[in-house]
This record gives structure tokens, sequence and C-alpha cells, in this order.
């Protein structure tokens, strides 16, 4: 069962990522430099946060078009589960691997708080442990993560169950307090906030089991396949 | 951009002729205050510079502690004052660039980043709103695009900074001690240039640096490149690993000209170089501008011409450049060339070791009057009172600023910023925590005893997370050192700073000086600032939320102490009185009751009583966990003092502990065998922070209220004025 | 072949908010300043210096950067692309 | 009084380098194989529509504002202001 975690030039959460899906999940974990292809075998793609390229032009952009995104698509195609978190969201709706956008916080800062998320969807490789309306307390990190859609995206995310996380409260102005989403498959999902950094009670000052699960979750999903 | 008349005849007399432009531009720039601390040098020898776990080796610009386990921690400080004057954004960002390269240079990962700031009157002046609110924006762009989280600091507001500011940036790095950089260099080695193109940008930084602003060259702004600064991070630690690098150091003041001569200096060997090899942003450089170019996001390597291929192959993978722009020689000189032909070639010796001054000094004679206190105007409403002093900018909730810094980043945050101070979590097990502190309004009343308040200061914050202090890192920032009454207040900072790092055994691993600060209006006060790293050994004391019936108990006596206090200064305009001071002995009892206390898991929070007073730092603890308290004055240890000094007094080696009713006969058993000074001074419950004195209520305000105003006050202020 | 200066301007397309125009203009109103602004909307500009064989080839080479890099997000951005000789 | 649309351009000084702009050119533009452009530029615009007596007015009132505001910094950006009749 192998994981790989995306690295772009610039990526700064891909060792993060990398900590916790191998010392804290076991799942063996590679790391893919951004003009490399994928192997066909891999298991489950991570695309990590942080930043790529500085962020430059719209976060997410440029990484969009490297090449390796091009085999993301294709095994993404294939029911690979697929996961970005933070900037790895931003990359997804970028090269439209995801609907909608990620425009800057109404607050316009960079914004580092612990927020807390709803469930919404549970039958993603990625929250297939975790109960509907569950709440998990999670730190976002973003200065660009309000997500947007048009109303025909939005009523379309909800008629396909695609919203697969909430905000409990207005955090930065998302349309719909979304702050992740699959693709109409589910094996794709997107999320703002960063669940690596929430599963190790050590720096997690509320409750670690819940993003525990999003891990978790990929451990039954690939056990089940195998 | 120029030497003394002196200096110039000084340097014609050590190489026996007339220097050339670029010899006298390298000089000019290596002899600078800023590189070369002329001024400060043959003093800072004062300080205490080892110690058990510190790792001393040459050619390092950043500390090294031994934390154990194969491991170290590195640490450096410095400050962007100058450039951040006059382009906020950019000057901060570039400081905490230069930082993270002096961590780096030493062959270990940044891991995080401390900022102190210092700005005019915000409420009044809203050119000290726009570079605040610049300079931090400008450290979070910079910070969070490197992925280094910026998990501590303090912000502080006095008239003295008007037209200008203080940004001072701190860096911790860790790895592994087998993989520092031993700096040497053999025959036939290369000298390689990696990171970003040399540009015009930042010509003449570092004497800017040592000027008053008045005579600023303000050509000296550098744009930032946070991306270029993480591939450059990236790519050294990937070369570190595979042990490609000899020698190491930070492009930084005084550009290629100070890297290559210090470089050149420090491991005995000469530089030949080329400067029509380095990489440049434009076409038409004359050598001159390419040695003391202050472009950012430059390191300079020295390696065998075996490893450079592979060093190359790790540059491109990270699309950096990297240039072959010389050679190492044994002839201890600096020789550059372009071409050819010879611009420069002077002894490394002589250009890295500038003539040192000893400066006169004389005692100020506003100190004579200053502790004289004056009459203050009776306050008829304390809690009305009290509800604006929590919205004063200097006590004012920092939220605003640190919630824009990514201090998650790294997985390593245990205890976040908002508290006193932070801890990580290291790979051996052990946790350091880390504070920097300052205190400009106590210094310019006391240089010594304020001075050693900061110390002091950044220590309580680190034991309070149940660290033991290990180092410390001091920055020196006052005015122009030729004003013999400024030096004076310089020298009078360092002995008291050096008296406490002895007496506590806490060794100084890095710091750095900064003089000319002089705004329009004159000097600043003196504004030294201390960092203090901690060692926690087994677990960190992260601070449990208060519930109702959870006891509040105070170490240490308040005194007469308000000269400095935010209580005189911003409620009762008053610039004077008696300065706190810190009794070393007392101060160490505190300390050490403090850490056995939390070592035995029977509290549930430390928090330090520092600015604002008693008042302000059990009103935090209280809006903190949303809970009201019941304190009563005439408990609280000490002189015997009017309610108001009791409230406000800035007395150190103070702390508040919160402890569990069931807990609190322990507490007290350990705290007497301890022999400090401590009472049970309250009760937390309700929800109002209540002040009683006699048996009358003399503070009584709601929590929520009061957490509303204290957390919102400073975003308030920035947005709307 | 002569060379020119391209400017590229995103924009949000209208309906979409712009958090960082209206803060700037309230607090121009806030302040009780210069009520003669009625609206502030900011965009991003891209300069490119390009070299092709007359200016239509230049815009249209620009046009088709700006659509297949999505060098504007066009679910929320509208795109124009002006081109002047250098 | 007419209404005017105001274009505030703010970049940074030439000789300063831009680093968003180079990378745009190297990382996105470049490797999606445009090799006729040589050179991007990054700005920023803010679009002001304001009701004065004439352009000349419209013009300094919004050269005012943002110096007031402080809305760029003299020492490393140039602004440009122009008018056009909304
Ligand atoms: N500029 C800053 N950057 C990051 N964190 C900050 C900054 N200013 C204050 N903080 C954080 O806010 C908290 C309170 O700071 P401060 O008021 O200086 O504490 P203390 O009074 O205990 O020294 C600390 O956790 C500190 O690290
Ligand atoms: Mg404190």
């Amino acid at each position: 069962m192998k994981v790989g975690v995306v690295v772009f030039p610039g990526s700064n959460c891909d060792r993060d990522m990398y900590h916790v899906l191998s010392d804290v999940f076991h799942f063996d974990t590679q790391y893919f430099w951004h003009d490399k292809g994928l192997p066909k075998n891999i298991d489950a793609i991570i695309l990590p946060g942080g930043f790529s390229y500085g962020d430059r032009l719209r976060a997410g952009v440029i990484a969009a078009h490297s090449p390796i995104i091009s085999d993301v698509q294709k095994l993404a195609e294939k029911g690979i589960p697929v996961l970005g978190v933070c900037n790895g969201f931003q990359i997804l709706v970028e090269s439209g691997l995801l609907p909608g956008v990620l425009l800057k916080n109404e607050s316009l800062n960079f914004m580092c708080e612990w927020t807390e998320l709803i469930v919404e969807n549970n039958k993603t490789p990625f929250t297939n442990k975790l109960k509907l309306n569950q709440k998990i307390p999670i730190p976002i990190a973003n200065g660009e993560g309000r997500y947007y859609a048009d109303d025909d995206t939005l009523k379309k995310l909800k008629k396909n169950n695609q919203i697969v996380f909430r905000y409990s409260d207005v955090v930065n102005g998302s349309a719909n307090r979304i702050a992740g989403v699959c693709n109409e498959d589910g094996n794709v999902v997107g999320m703002m906030p960063h669940p690596e950094r929430a599963v190790e009670s050590e720096i997690n000052p509320i409750d670690s089991k819940p993003s525990s699960l999003i891990f978790e979750s990929l451990l039954v999903q690939m056990g089940a396949k195998n | 951009m120029s030497l003394e008349p002196q200096e110039l005849d000084e340097l014609k007399s050590k190489i026996g002729r007339v220097p050339t432009s670029t010899e006298l531009e390298i000089v000019a720039a290596q002899w600078s205050e800023h590189c070369s601390y002329k001024s400060s040098k043959m003093h800072l020898k004062m300080l205490p510079m080892t110690g058990p776990l510190v790792i001393n080796e040459k050619g390092y610009d950043s500390g090294v502690l031994d934390v154990g386990g194969g491991y170290v921690v590195t640490a450096h400080i410095e400050s962007h004052n100058h450039p951040s004057a006059v382009e906020p954004y950019g000057g901060a960002a570039t400081g905490v660039g230069g930082v993270v390269r002096d961590i780096l240079s030493a062959g270990t990962r940044p891991i995080a980043i401390f900022d102190g700031l210092r700005f005019g009157n915000i409420e009044k002046d809203k050119q000290a709103r726009w570079l605040f609110k610049n300079a931090v924006k400008g450290i979070a762009d910079y910070g969070n695009c490197l992925g280094i989280p910026t998990i501590g600091g303090e912000v502080e507001f006095d008239d003295c900074y008007q037209n200008y500011a203080l940004v001072d940036v701190a860096c911790v790095g860790f790895g592994r001690k087998d993989k520092l950089i031993k700096n040497h260099a053999k025959k036939g080695d290369v000298v390689v240039l990696l990171g970003g193109s040399t540009g015009r940008d930042g010509i003449g930084g570092s004497q800017f640096a040592s000027d008053s602003l008045e005579s600023e060259d303000r050509s000296a702004v550098q744009i930032p490149d946070p991306f270029i600064e993480k591939l450059i991070i990236e790519a050294i630690l990937e070369a570190r690993t595979q042990k490609l690098i000899h020698a190491m150091k930070d492009l930084g003041g005084g550009g290629l000209s100070c890297a290559v001569s210090e470089i050149a200096d420090t491991l005995d060997i000469g530089i030949e170089m080329d400067v029509n090899k380095v990489h440049t942003r434009e076409n038409d450089m004359h050598p001159n501008e390419i040695m003391v170019s202050e472009s950012q996001e430059r390191m300079l390597i020295v390696t065998s011409k075996v490893k450079l291929k592979k060093l190359q192959k790790i540059c491109e993978k990270f699309r950096i450049g990297c240039s072959v722009i010389g050679s190492v020689t044994f002839d201890n000189k600096v020789h550059v060339k372009k071409g050819n032909k010879t611009f420069a070639n002077l002894s490394a010796d002589i250009i890295a070791n500038a003539t040192l001054l000893d400066l006169p000094s004389k005692k100020p004679s506003y100190l004579k009057t200053i502790t004289h206190e004056k009459k203050l105007k009776p306050i008829t409403d304390y809690s009305k009172m009290m509800m604006k002093f929590l919205s004063a900018p200097n006590i004012a909730s920092k939220i605003w600023v640190y919630s824009q810094y990514d201090h998650e980043v790294g997985i390593r945050t245990v205890v976040k910023p908002g508290g006193d101070a932070s801890v990580l979590r290291l790979d051996n097990g052990k946790f350091l925590s880390v504070k920097i502190d300052g205190n400009p309004k106590q210094c310019y009343i006391n240089p010594r005893e304020g001075a050693i308040g900061c110390f002091e200061e950044a220590c309580r914050n680190v034991v309070c997370t149940g660290a033991k202090p290990v180092g410390m890192l001091d920055h020196l920032q006052f005015g122009s050192p030729k004003d013999p009454e400024i030096f004076w207040t310089f020298l009078e900072s360092l002995k008291g700073l050096t008296d406490f790092a002895k007496d506590f055994g806490i060794p100084c691993i890095g710091g750095k000086v900064s003089l000319y600060n002089e705004t329009p209006a004159g000097s600043i006060k003196p504004t030294p600032l201390i960092g203090v790293l901690g060692l926690i050994d087994k677990k960190p004391l992260v601070p449990q939320k208060i519930i109702d019936g959870d006891c509040l108990v105070i170490v240490g006596d308040t005194k007469d102490e308000l000269g400095g206090s935010e209580y005189f200064e911003y409620i009762h305009k008053f610039i004077g009185g008696n300065c706190p001071t810190v009794n070393f002995k007392e101060s160490k009892k505190n300390m050490n009751a403090v850490l056995d206390i939390i070592s035995k898991q029977i509290i549930k929070s430390a928090h330090d009583c520092s600015k604002g007073g008693l008042a302000v730092a059990v009103s935090e603890l209280c809006m903190t966990s949303n809970i009201g308290c019941n304190v009563s004055l005439d408990m609280v240890p000490g002189e015997k003092l009017s309610f108001d000094r009791i409230l406000f007094s800035e007395s150190h080696s103070r702390y508040l502990l919160t402890v569990e009713k069931k807990n609190i006969s322990k507490l007290e058993k350990i705290l007497k065998k301890y022999k400090v000074s401590f009472k049970n001074i309250g009760e937390f419950g309700g929800e109002k922070i209540r002040f009683n004195h006699n048996n009358t209520s003399v503070i009584n305000l709601r929590v929520d209220k009061a957490h509303k105003t204290w957390i919102n006050s400073l975003r308030d202020l920035v947005l709307h004025g | 072949m002569a060379t020119f200066d391209v400017h590229v301007t995103i924009e949000n397309k209208p309906g979409i908010s712009d958090p960082e125009g209206e803060t700037i203009l309230n607090d121009l109103v806030l302040r009780g300043l210069h009520k003669s602004v009625t609206k502030i909307k900011t965009a991003k500009m891209l300069k490119f210096t390009i070299t092709e064989k007359d200016k239509k080839t230049a815009h249209s080479k620009v046009q088709k950067i700006c659509d297949d890099l999505r060098i504007y997000n066009p679910m929320v951005s509208i795109v124009t692309v002006d081109v002047f000789d250098a």
C-alpha cells in the first residue's frame, strides 16, 4: 500500500504530511517531485499544504501546470484516492480536478487559528470512519481559503453530496461555510484545514481523535481494496 | 559610503599604498559599524559565551547548543531597523530572510521565528500604524511562505520611535550534531555563490544601518523573495546531508565584500574571485557594485571541485543560480578580478578587522531626577480605567499579529503563541521553550536594571512552561554611540546583562548590536531585547482551562516599582519613578520553586506577572479561560502599598499559579520548602473579574466585556485608526 | 518581428465581491473624506514584453497564454488584453 | 459635475526586481513554451469611480487619496493615474 506525497518547488507542509502518514499511521509513504511521473501501482496521492511557487499569481495555479498533475489526473480518473490539503486543495481546483475556486479571505489577511469542522459527507475514502455531522477541531493557515463557486455549481455540489466539510462558524467568508469538497466520484477530496497538524495529541490542544479518523479512513479504504 | 579620514589614513599605512576604488568600497562596507562592531566589540567580550551545552566552532553566524541525543539547537537574532523604517514590508521580510540564512549557515534547519516589533504611538500617529501593519505583513508573508512557524514575539509602542521602527527577528534551528558544517577549506577548493541574482538593490545598506536616518541613502530598499529563499533552504540542506559543503556563510550586510573577507579571515585562507562569474540581474554592473550589493537570498559556499558537480545538480533540481566565482588560495588575500584585471587585492585580515574604538561614556544628566515621582491625578473609577487599560496598545492582546503568522507549520508547536513562552517539541523527546522580551520604558529610567529586567522576564516566561533557561540571545539597540551619554547607557545595559548571565549560569549564545537608531526627534530609548531558550526534559506545562473553584497563588514580592510601568506612562502620562529591580537571590529561588512545582504536575498553569502588573496578569488568566475571579489585594505579599500600586506595580520575579483546590496544600508545602514569599490571593468563578481591598471592591469587570475589548482593540486600531 | 508591450488586466467579474476595494472605499467613507468617490475596484495587471510579427499576433498570443495557462480564473475573473508598441 | 473612471496603476520602480513577474515568466509561461515572451512585470490596479467637476480635479483628487492612504510606498513603487470618461 503505497501513498505518494507530491512535492512542488516551495512546498512546505510536505514533511509534516510525510511524518504523519509514515510515522503515525505507518503507510508506505514516498515523496514525488513535481517534474516526475507517478507509478501506476500507487494506492493514494496526497497533495500537501503550505505554498508552492511562492503562491505567485494565485495560490496553486503554477503547480497545477506541473507535469505530475496529468498523472494525478489519470490516476484520479481510475478512482485512486487523492487528498489535497490547503495548497493541495488550491492546486486541485486550479487544475480542474475539483470544482470552485479559493479566493482571498474576507479579512484580506493570512489566518492561522483553530476552527471546527462539521462532516457533511462520510462516504469518501478520507471520511468513511467519521460520523455525519461529527465535529473536528482543526487548524487553518491560509491567505486564500475562501471557497467560492457560482450558484449552479453550488447547487450541483449539494445535489451530488460533494460538500465534505463545513466550518461550524463563519471563518473566512466561504460560500455556505464550505471547507472541503470532493469530485463527483468522491475519490478526490480537497480541504483547506490541516488534518496533519491535528492528529497528534501533543500538538492538538483540543482533541486529536476526529482528525485521526481522516487518515484511518484511508487505511480502511485501502484495506478494503487489498 | 565612505571611510572616515583617519580610517583612510590607517588603511593606507596598513597596505603601504593608495587603495583602489574597489578596495575602498570593500573596506568601507566591512568597517561599517554594522559589519565590524567597531564601537561595541571590545565591550561585548564581557558576556559569558561558554557553558556546558554551548558548542563553539569557528565561523558560525549563530549560537549552537547541544541538546542531547545527538541533536543541536541553533539560534540567532538580527534586526532590520533602518530599512524597515522606510519600507516596512520589505525591510521586515528581508530581516526574516537574513536571520534564517544565519541558521542555515551552520547546517541546521530553521524551525521557528520570533519577532520583536517597536513603533511610535499608533493611537495618534497614522505613520506608526502604517509601519506596524506593513511590518507584520512583511514578516507573515516571508515566514509563512518559507514554512517556518513564527511562534512568538512582542510588540510595543512608545513615542520615542516616532517615524521609526525597530524590527527584530530571531530564528531557531535544529539538526543533528554530526551534520553541523565544520567550516574549513582545502587547497584547490572552489568558492560558489548560490541563490538569487546580484542586482543594484541594497547598495550601501550596511552603511545605511550604521548612519542615522537623516543621512540615509534611500536606494537601499530590497525586495523580498521568500520563494527563492525556500528553494535555497532545501537545496542547502540536501547538500549538507550529502556532505558537499566545506564552509558556508550567508550574504548579509556588506554583501560579497563581507562574506568573502570574513570567510577568508576565519579560515585563514585567501580567495581569488572574478566578478564576471557572479550571476547578475543587470548587465552593466561595476565590480564595486557587485562587491557591495546587498541583494538578498544568496549564500557563499566553499567546496571541492569533485563535490561541485553534485552541488550543481542539486541547484539545477531547485532551479537556483549557482556560480563558481573563485577559488581558495593560501596567501590570505582577497583578490577581486574582472576577467584578468585586478580590482582589489588586500589581506583578508586587514579588511575583516577594523580598528576597535574605545568610546567615551558619561552618565546622562536626565537620570539625576528621573526617579522623582510627580503627584498622580486621582482616579475615580478604577473599573472604567481598567477597561481603557485593557485596550491600550501595549496591553491589548497581540492576536491580530500572531494570527497572521503560520505558527503551526512544522508540527512542533506544543504551546502556541498567546501565553508566555512558546514551546516546540524536538526529535530527541525534549522540548524547547523560547521567548524574547524588551522593555525600553524601564531601560530608559534605569539602563542597567531595565536590561536585567528584560532578561529575567524572558527567563520567567520560559520557566512558566516548565523550562530551565539554557541560553540567551541579546540584541542591543541604541542611538548614536558617539554621544557619550548614550554610550553610557549601552555599557550599563551590557554590564547588567553580563552580571545576570554569570550569576544564573546562562551563557550568551548570540547577539547583535544596532546603533545609530536616531529619529528626527532624537535617539530612541535604550532598547535591549533579550531572547531566552529553555529546555524541558520531560513534559512542558501546557496551560489548562481554569474552572470554578480553582485557586490563584502569587509567588514573589510586589514592591513600590512603577517607574516605566504602563500605568504611569499610559494612564498618568508620567515617565519616571522607581525602575523595578531584580534581586538575584529571590529570583533564583522563585524560578527553582516554580520549576519544581511544574515538574511535579500539581498546577494547571503558570503565568508571569509583567507589563500592566498583577491587574493585567490576572485579567489575562480570566479572559483566556472566560471565567471570573475574586482577588484580595491585601493578601498580596511584599511592601505595604496603596491598592493601585499593588495592582499596577511591575516588580519582577513574580508568578501567578493556578491550582485546583485539592492540590493547594501540596503546593504550599513545596513553596514553603523553597522559602519563597507567596500567598493564595484569590479564587476563580463567576463572570466578574474582581479586585478587593480592605473588603471593598476596587475593580469589578465583566469578563466577557473585558475580553472583547482586549482581543479586538489592536485590530480595530490598525484597521480604523 | 517587433516587440510589443501587452497589458493584461485581471479583474473580478461583476457580481463577485472585491473585499480589498471595499475596504479602501470604507476607509475613505469612515473617515468622512473624499465623498466624491463612489466605487473602488481592484485589479491585477501583468505587463508582458513579447516579440511577434504584428500587433494582432501579439494580442492573440497573449490571450491564448491567459486562457491556456489560466492566468486568470474564468469562474471569477475577466481579462482584458491591450497591446502597445514597445 | 461628471463621473470619471480613474485607473491607478502601482508598480515597482524600474531597476527594482519583481519576483512575482519572474516566477510567472519562468515557471509558467516559458515552461508552457511561449518563448516569444521575454519579460513579465506585475502591477496592481485600483479603479476609482469618482464624480468631480472635471478631469483634472478627478486626477488630482485620486492622486491625493493614494498619497494620504499610503496606497503605495514611493520608495519602492511608482504610480500612474489615468482618467477616463465613465
Ligand atoms: N510580534 C509578535 N509575534 C508573534 N507573537 C507575538 C508577538 N507579540 C506578542 N506575541 C505573543 O503574544 C503573547 C503575549 O506577548 P507579551 O505581551 O509580550 O507577553 P509577556 O507580557 O508575557 O512578555 C506571547 O505568546 C507572544 O509570543
Ligand atoms: Mg509573559
